[in-house]
């Protein structure tokens, strides 16, 4: 498979190394034949190499799936981050600020003790010695109660560069140690089993995510549907849980995700089929590689359309606001998990976290480019300083890039959530089904045509040059016209004191109308 | 200048308004000029007996406008001399109505303050009603009249213990449902926890107090 | 739903009957926090009870203090000076603008805006600032005294009113910008939750409620009690839809609301005579008057009051223990309490995810609800 | 633990973890390693238990507004690992703010039971504390105390904010000296903390 390729190869590594590894065990095996008397006798080395493949094979995906996951989960650090300090600054606050190096500085006037003298064979003295070179120089030992309370804040040392980036880590070890109850009335199997299935399914999304173009566990002919099947299970688990939680919020709040999951499962997985189609494959690392080497343009600027639909129905997958109905908070008190207390309820919040994690993912994977800098190729085809852009783009891994993107996505979805209502649960639909499906059939269907007879497969071909700037600019028209599609002069008369609004509103709710 | 009911136009009805009531029997109703900060305003107060009541709630509903009720307030006077129990009603005139509409779009009632008369000026009533000594003190309702009496009346018969016939679903408002039959805080008998000086003094932090209710809750 | 529910905006149950995801029947039970107030007030003397009316509602402390001083002076018959008059009027209007802050930043979370609250907060910290000039402290001030009030406008008062009342008008602007703009807010808060005005009249709701519907009955006009004639101001009246008030027309007159008593603090602190820069100590004829503090047997008092909710009411009688230093009963009428049962019943018909939308477009305070 | 009805759930199967654990244990010994989990777990964990504490979104009375001002622009709470959740299952901190009335007491009580161990108590303001204005009242029961056992009293009418956010510290220092133990088996010494009583 011809696919990109930047210098971090893990995979190529880690095959090396096994396959030495490996071979290094086959020379050490005696190579002659070893009598066993009556039995006959038998070639060590001779019975190795005929499972050497397989052994192969097995150890190094168990390895590759282990990469994976630890990269998923250190960067998943970030999103929290991301979340919580974004938001508060839309909002105007600080947002947390708990340094680590709290950790070994107590609160206020109570000082955590030398508790590095505690371990054996003196081992803490280290620490001992940092803490100390700490409190001297950036020291919260003060005169002033008050100005230990403020150097507690974990806003100085070293830590001043991400303050709040460790609440995360807090929040989990508390929930880590909290009594694990269940409610006496409810099914207690199901109520156990729910968040395995959906911590379980939503970390099985990420076989087939591949971070880099090294970086992936899986790769299926078809990872594409495989992903989206795995994505789609979620919900079960988020009705069990509300079922068998015996509680009237979490009833309502399983009932209300699985009907708005339903309803958006399909759209999503129309806009997805029409990704699929626009660059002829089902393999995510192809439909990359496509929009990479083939066609030198992101699915982006091809299909914008799709790329909306695409970011709405995933919004509304992963249950955020405005489609939150699941755990509004205002009616449900916390929706469909609000039985579930202690690391139980801890991993589902980190789970929510992981879905929207993923769908950030997969947006840029299918529309972004994947692993490629922005204009890369018109970059480096810069006369003199195109060099420059070629070292930065053969220096930066494609990790990087990917993560980078995937985090400007969270953030657009942390500044919608900031921005927006919550939308009620018949609004969202009849959304999803009166809007969104046509809209999608639409967008395949452009799909297919664009495919069939604009796309010229020849070596030489691609989108034809007036591709890009029709298709693009045409969505951003049709955005442009419905953003400013309000009446202004009733905008205006709101700020008088008898405003004048028609008896059709600016956009009536349907229903006892 | 700001919008303002003159008060020359509501003394005026106000005593057109204690004329046309004080014609009932047992209703006795007078102009009531009360301050308010530096203003002046006019009210009507009324006493009535608890039999012309009825009577009297529905002439005003239906003649003079009086199309909200303020507040119902039950007074127990355990050493007064002349009544034991009174119930004080604060009626209002508004005068508000649905706006009108043209063709679909609604036209505030802007009402212009200085042009309101006669029955159009609001006005509110006061009318107080002393009822016998009884165990079970009782007066109609007028929760058919004004719906909002109906939360009212629940309020007085909670607190004060004076029942209105005619009430529907009448129950507990403000008080636990589990209070005991016939204890209403407000009637004069039951005096406020450390309610006598000494009591209140001695241990000032209460560090020995003991809540009322140790032995139910927990 | 409730007592400890996000929705309730305090400490009371909405008990539903729900078909699906429709309201069929709903029954509020209130009392969470029954505190006796009346009956505590009976065994305080007449300065003492400011304090508890203070207290009643937590987000409008001023306005409930004021509501018992006229109250009181009308029982005990006491002329205020004007410009103590006016001295009230500034710190109750300012006091509006921060309960309908508070109501504002509240109904966010209903319907799952959480910027717009701390938005409003923020604001609100600015209204807070003014108060405690006046007052001394954060929350409950007991600004008010018979006859007058405690203080008197501090030094430099008037132009530090003015700069934040100007920064808050630009910022209504940004919360306009977030809700009327927004498509989902007008989706959720426009055609739910309709109300008439002459039923609600009927049934005892008054205040923004009533003038969401396009009416302009306002006691502050209707049963004129304070120098608001001396104002230029109108009452906030809002072009309804043709079925009623609905939750889009409650929040646009609170924020008109909001416009208006700042114009009128504004307008205030030019007219005040004396100017608004002179001080007078504290016990000034000028901004206090004498008065009794015994009120006989028979005598009575009463005064209706805009509550920023609706139309509040005391009743005093006097002549109580201590032959008359205290009041025989005090009877307070609470907006909110009538209130309640009206909105539980508007919300008949809709869907659940509109209870809070709903409930909260009436600007429920359980603290004055329960007394 | 044995008092529990039988656990069927995939997560904890009890003679699985009994054996890993006791094999696990014995290594653990034999080499040093347990102190060193020990003491550096021990420190992880009181750390995540003090650094994110969970009050309970329950507004009884003018207190509240000074805990949602608290959770806003001028003074963030969030700072300090506060959030605000609804539901009493995710919640570590009760923050009693307002007067308990007869009515409210059982349904406070069952919040209480309903937070998942350790949890804590915060009475703030007066009426919490004592029933503060209304200790005379006929329905208001004097302090929470008498219902839950209070952790950390914040004095004040209401309290500011900036109170409330030192009786968040007060609670962290708690936590630091006694751990995370439960409330029931809190040591007696430890006497409840009061907000400005230095």
């Amino acid at each position: 498979m011809a696919g990109t390729s930047d210098w971090l190869d893990i995979r190529g590594w880690m095959e090396s190394i096994v396959g030495w590894s490996m071979d290094q065990v086959h020379d050490l095996l005696p190579s002659s034949e070893i009598g066993l008397g009556p039995l006959g006798s038998v070639n060590l080395q001779g019975e190795f190499a005929s499972i050497q493949g397989a052994l192969e094979t097995f150890l190094f995906t168990t390895i590759m799936c282990t990469i994976v996951f630890t990269t998923m989960m250190l960067t998943l650090m970030v999103v929290p981050y991301i979340e919580r300090k974004f938001i508060a600054r839309l909002m105007d606050r600080l947002g947390a600020t708990t340094s680590l190096r709290s950790l070994w500085v107590g609160e206020g006037h109570t000082t955590a003790g030398q508790w590095w003298n505690q371990l054996p064979f003196g081992i803490g003295a280290p620490i001992g010695w940092v803490n100390g070179m700490l409190n001297s120089s950036f020291g919260n030992k003060s005169k002033h109660v008050a100005v230990d309370r403020v150097h507690n804040r974990g806003y100085h040392g070293i830590w001043f560069l991400f303050p709040g980036f460790f609440q995360a880590l807090a929040d989990f070890l508390k929930f880590a140690t909290k009594e694990h109850m269940v409610p006496t009335k409810a099914d207690r199997l199901v109520f156990e089993t729910a968040p395995v299935i959906i911590i379980a399914t939503t970390i099985m999304v990420y076989a087939f995510i591949p971070f880099g173009p090294h970086i992936w566990a899986a790769n299926p002919e078809l990872s594409l549907v495989f992903m989206m099947a795995v994505f789609g299970v979620a919900p079960l688990g988020v009705f069990f849980a509300g079922w068998s939680s015996n509680n009237k919020y979490t009833l309502i709040g399983g009932m209300r995700s699985a009907a708005q999951l339903t309803a958006y499962e399909i759209p999503l997985l129309i806009s997805v089929l029409a990704i699929a189609v626009i660059s002829g494959s089902f393999n995510i690392l192809e439909i990359v590689d496509f929009q990479i080497e083939t066609s030198n343009t992101w699915n982006l600027f091809i299909m914008p359309l799709g790329a909306a639909l695409f970011l709405i129905t995933m919004i509304a997958e992963v249950e955020r606001i405005p489609f939150d109905m699941p755990e509004a908070e205002a009616e449900l008190v916390e929706g469909w998990w609000t039985e579930y207390g202690g690391i139980r309820w801890g991993l589902m919040f980190a789970v929510e976290m992981m879905r929207a994690y993923a769908a950030c993912i997969l947006f840029a994977l299918f529309f972004l480019g994947g692993w490629q800098l922005p204009f890369e190729d018109t970059l480096v085809g810069l006369p003199y300083v195109g060099i420059l852009f070629d070292l930065l783009a053969n220096a930066t891994p494609g990790l990087v890039v990917l993560l980078l993107k995937a985090y400007l996505m969270f953030a657009f979805f942390v500044w919608v959530r900031a921005s927006l209502h919550r939308v009620r649960t018949d609004q969202i639909l009849e959304f999803g089904w009166r809007w969104l499906l046509p809209a999608s059939m639409v967008n395949l269907a452009v799909a297919i045509f664009l495919r069939l007879e604009v796309w010229d497969s020849t070596a030489a071909g691609g989108w034809p040059i007036w591709a890009v700037p029709v298709l693009f600019g045409s969505f951003i028209l049709a955005f442009i016209v419905l953003a400013i599609d309000e009446d202004e002069d009733a905008l205006e008369l709101n700020r008088r004191m008898y405003h004048t609004q028609t008896l059709e509103k600016a956009s009536p709710g349907t229903h006892r109308d | 200048m700001g919008k303002k009911i003159s008060a020359a136009a509501q003394q005026k009805a106000a005593e057109e308004l204690a004329k046309a009531i004080s014609s009932i029997d047992g209703v006795s109703a007078e102009l009531d000029s009360r301050s308010s900060g530096t203003q002046v305003r006019h009210t009507v107060s009324a006493t009535s007996t608890p039999d012309s009541w009825r009577v009297l709630a529905e002439t005003l509903a239906a003649d003079h406008g009086v199309d909200y009720c303020s507040m119902i307030t039950g007074i127990h006077w355990p050493e007064a001399a002349d009544k034991t129990w009174e119930v004080v009603y604060h009626l209002m005139r508004t005068g508000v109505t649905d706006p009108a509409a043209i063709e679909g779009v609604v036209q505030p009632n802007i009402t212009d303050s200085d042009a309101l008369t006669g029955a159009d000026v609001p006005m509110e009533i006061q009318i107080s009603i002393s009822l016998p000594d009884t165990r079970e003190p009782m007066v109609a309702s007028v929760q058919d009249i004004w719906v909002g009496a109906d939360w009212n009346e629940k309020e007085t018969w909670d607190l004060v213990g004076i029942d209105f016939e005619g009430h529907e679903g009448m129950r507990r408002v403000l008080n636990p449902h589990e209070t005991p039959v016939g204890y209403h805080p407000l009637q004069k008998q039951h005096k406020l926890r450390y309610h006598g000086f000494e009591e209140m003094y001695d241990d000032a932090q209460g560090f020995m107090r003991k809540p009322a209710d140790a032995g139910k809750i927990k | 739903m409730g007592p400890q529910h996000p929705m309730t905006h305090g400490l009371w149950t909405l008990k539903i009957k729900v078909d699906g995801e429709t309201v069929v029947d709903t029954e509020p039970d209130l009392g969470y926090i029954h505190r006796g107030v009346e009956k505590i007030c009976e065994a305080r003397d007449f300065t003492q009870i400011t304090t508890y009316c203070d207290r009643l509602c937590y987000a409008s402390a001023n306005t409930w203090s004021h509501s018992y001083i006229y109250a009181a002076e009308d029982l005990l018959g006491v002329e205020v000076p004007e410009r103590a008059e006016y001295i009230r009027l500034i710190a109750v209007e300012l006091q509006r603008i921060a309960s309908h802050l508070m109501w504002l930043g509240a109904y966010g979370p209903d319907i799952g805006n959480l910027s717009i609250m701390v938005w409003c907060l923020r604001e609100r910290e600015m209204m807070m600032d003014l108060l405690q000039e006046l007052g001394g402290s954060r929350m409950h001030y007991n600004f008010p005294r018979i006859g007058g009030v405690k203080r008197d406008l501090p030094h430099g008062f008037s132009q530090r009113a003015q700069a934040k009342l100007k920064l808050f008008l630009n910022r209504i602007q940004e919360y306009e910008a977030l809700f009327d703009e927004s498509t989902v807010f007008l989706v959720r808060s426009q055609g739910v939750g309709y109300a008439k005005p002459e039923e609600m009249i009927n049934h005892g709701v008054s205040g923004p409620n009533v003038r969401a519907a396009g009416v302009d009955y306002d006691v502050r006009w209707a049963h004129p009690y304070s120098v608001y004639s001396e104002l230029d101001w109108q009452p906030s009246v809002e072009r309804s839809s043709i079925k009623g008030a609905d939750c889009y027309d409650r929040y646009r007159v609170r924020v008109e609301e909001m416009r208006m008593s700042a114009s009128m603090v504004l307008q205030a602190l030019d007219k005040i005579p004396g100017g608004s820069e002179t001080y007078h100590e504290p016990g000034d004829p000028k901004i206090i008057a004498k008065a009794p503090s015994r009120a006989p047997e028979g005598t009575y008092g009463s005064h209706h009051f805009e509550d920023s909710r609706g139309e509040s009411m005391f009743y005093l009688a006097g002549g109580g223990e201590g032959r008359g230093k205290m009041p025989y009963r005090v009877s307070i009428r609470s907006p909110m309490f009538i209130t309640i049962p009206y909105a539980a019943k508007c919300m008949i018909g809709y869907k659940v995810a509109d209870i809070p939308a709903i409930m909260g477009s009436f600007d429920p305070c359980i603290g004055e609800t329960d007394r | 633990m044995s008092d529990e009805p039988p656990n069927f759930s995939v997560f904890n199967s009890r003679i699985l973890v009994d054996t890993v654990g006791d094999v696990t244990d014995e290594a653990l010994k034999a080499s040093r390693m347990k102190e060193v989990i020990g003491v550096l777990g021990g420190r992880l964990f009181n750390w995540g238990q003090r650094k994110s504490l969970f009050p309970l979104h329950l507004g009884i009375k003018c207190c509240a507004l000074e805990m949602a001002a608290a959770g806003a622009s001028r003074f963030d709470a969030e700072r300090f690992g506060v959030f605000f959740r609804s539901s009493p299952r995710q919640c570590d901190v009760l923050l009693v703010n307002g007067p308990v009335s007869k009515k409210f007491a059982d349904p406070i009580v069952r919040l209480w039971e309903q937070m998942p161990e350790p949890k804590w108590c915060i009475a703030m303001g007066e009426c919490a504390i004592s029933g503060g204005p209304y200790f005379q009242s006929y329905n208001i029961l004097e302090g929470v105390d008498t219902v839950i056992p209070v952790d950390v009293y914040i004095p004040g009418c209401p309290p500011r904010p900036e109170a409330l956010i030192d009786g968040f510290g007060k609670l962290r220092e708690k936590i630091i000296r006694i751990g995370g133990v439960p409330s029931e088996v809190r040591p007696m010494s430890e006497a409840p903390l009061i907000v400005g009583d230095e």
